[in-house]
């Protein structure tokens, strides 16, 4: 399955785009996104070993599974107020 | 209660008529403002951006929680997104409640849930022309973390969810 | 810095304008407003009467204590006199400092030490038509002593002089 | 000396006026006040044993001395706010 990646303010900046387009075996999970947004071109080294992630605009654990249609975001330290 | 994303200033004298209520003896508003100097850098102003729909949906979560928590349902959360120069409110939380205690304690639930929660996102702009994203965590931002070698999405360990209540707890 | 006793309605967005400063990121604003229910009675309005001199004085002793302890010179209290409606403003407190956690902690023990120290007192109207000075300390009113027998002027064993921080104690 | 004391809110009610001249011996303090108060006319038993006193507008304790042309006032409890 392919999941789109949402990426918001300095991680958008980091790798120049706001989202990107993730191939993903069927049962991924969130650390399985990390993991592959650290593979695609130009991205070693620009975004944080752990940052947060949003399935569905809510926050999720490493270990939860993402299905094909989920939305899915990267989310730097906020910073709101 | 509403929360709402704004693109235009904030009427905090509208919030304040808008919590209003017969039952109610204690209105509290807090407004958080651009200031002009921040880590000893001068600022000139702030962008301020979201992840808007999860941070509608946060707001809604944080007002819900609050109204819950210290019983009353007279909560407004309105925050500002775009340019903002110095002075100029980026948020206004506004609270009434029967009672001045749970009116000043849900005001502070909802600002520090706030900053804590909300995937809104400010870049700062400095005197000498240079723009940084805020990292309030202290971590650095990605940038810091690329040049001083950090290595990469490597060790899957996030932070946990956020716990709803800490920042009570923080409060004691 | 600014405190006041005024008999016209009090402008709380003059008052946020008032405090404002470039330095300032926080900005809070505790307004108390007369509510329609007191202790179980239906309220329609409030008289609120002063010893003008000593309320000035402990309203500005408060403002330099908040300022002190805190840290900011932008506190203004405002308190109005005479005759209120239901959801009218009886006191405006208004806050503001670089940082929401002083900013926050000052408006409360302002509006704290109003309550316990400045010499205001408050008469409330009831739906019924009858009309009775509010007395916070529970110790009922000079007219109940008197109905109840409880004998006069006999134990000089006053409520000593209230010590500063009291307030700020209970908060934690 | 005669101190002039000042009545408020429920006492001034409490009394019908919301002043009281009254005649105290040099050195009478705070307590001498009080217990004046509870002797003048119609003052029995109308107001509460111990109240609050200001003496030039500042809370005062009840050994506090009262000098000629002090601004004693009689304090009931306070509900501002």
């Amino acid at each position: 399955m392919t999941v789109t990646v949402l990426l918001f303010a300095s991680y958008a900046d980091a790798l120049g785009r706001s989202t990107v387009e993730l191939p993903l075996p069927d049962g991924a999970t969130v650390g399985d996104v990390v993991s592959g947004l650290g593979r695609i071109a130009g991205a070693a080294g620009r975004l944080p070993a752990a940052p947060m992630v949003a399935v569905n605009q809510s926050y999720a654990s490493y270990d939860q599974v993402v299905r094909a249609g989920d939305e899915v975001a990267v989310i730097p330290p906020v910073a709101g107020g | 209660m509403r929360v709402a994303l704004v693109r235009r200033p904030i009427d905090a004298a509208a919030l304040l008529a808008e919590v209003a209520g017969d039952e109610c003896g204690a209105t509290t508003l807090f407004v958080g403002t651009v200031r002009d100097v921040n880590d000893g850098r001068g600022v000139t102003g702030i962008d301020y951006t979201a992840y808007d729909a999860m941070a509608l949906r946060e707001m809604e979560a944080i007002a819900n929680e609050a109204s819950e928590r210290y019983g009353t349902p007279h909560v407004v959360i309105e925050h500002r997104l775009g340019t903002l120069a110095v002075r100029e409110a980026s948020v206004v939380v506004a609270v009434s409640h029967a009672r001045r205690a749970p009116a000043l304690d849900a005001s502070r639930y909802v600002i520090e849930e706030l900053k804590r929660r909300v995937p809104i996102w400010k870049r700062e702009h400095y005197l000498d022309g240079t723009r940084e994203w805020v990292d309030p965590t202290g971590r650095g931002t990605a940038e810091a973390a690329r040049t001083s070698g950090v290595a990469a999405l490597s060790a899957p360990t996030p932070d946990p969810r956020p716990a709803v209540g800490v920042s009570e707890e923080s409060r004691l």
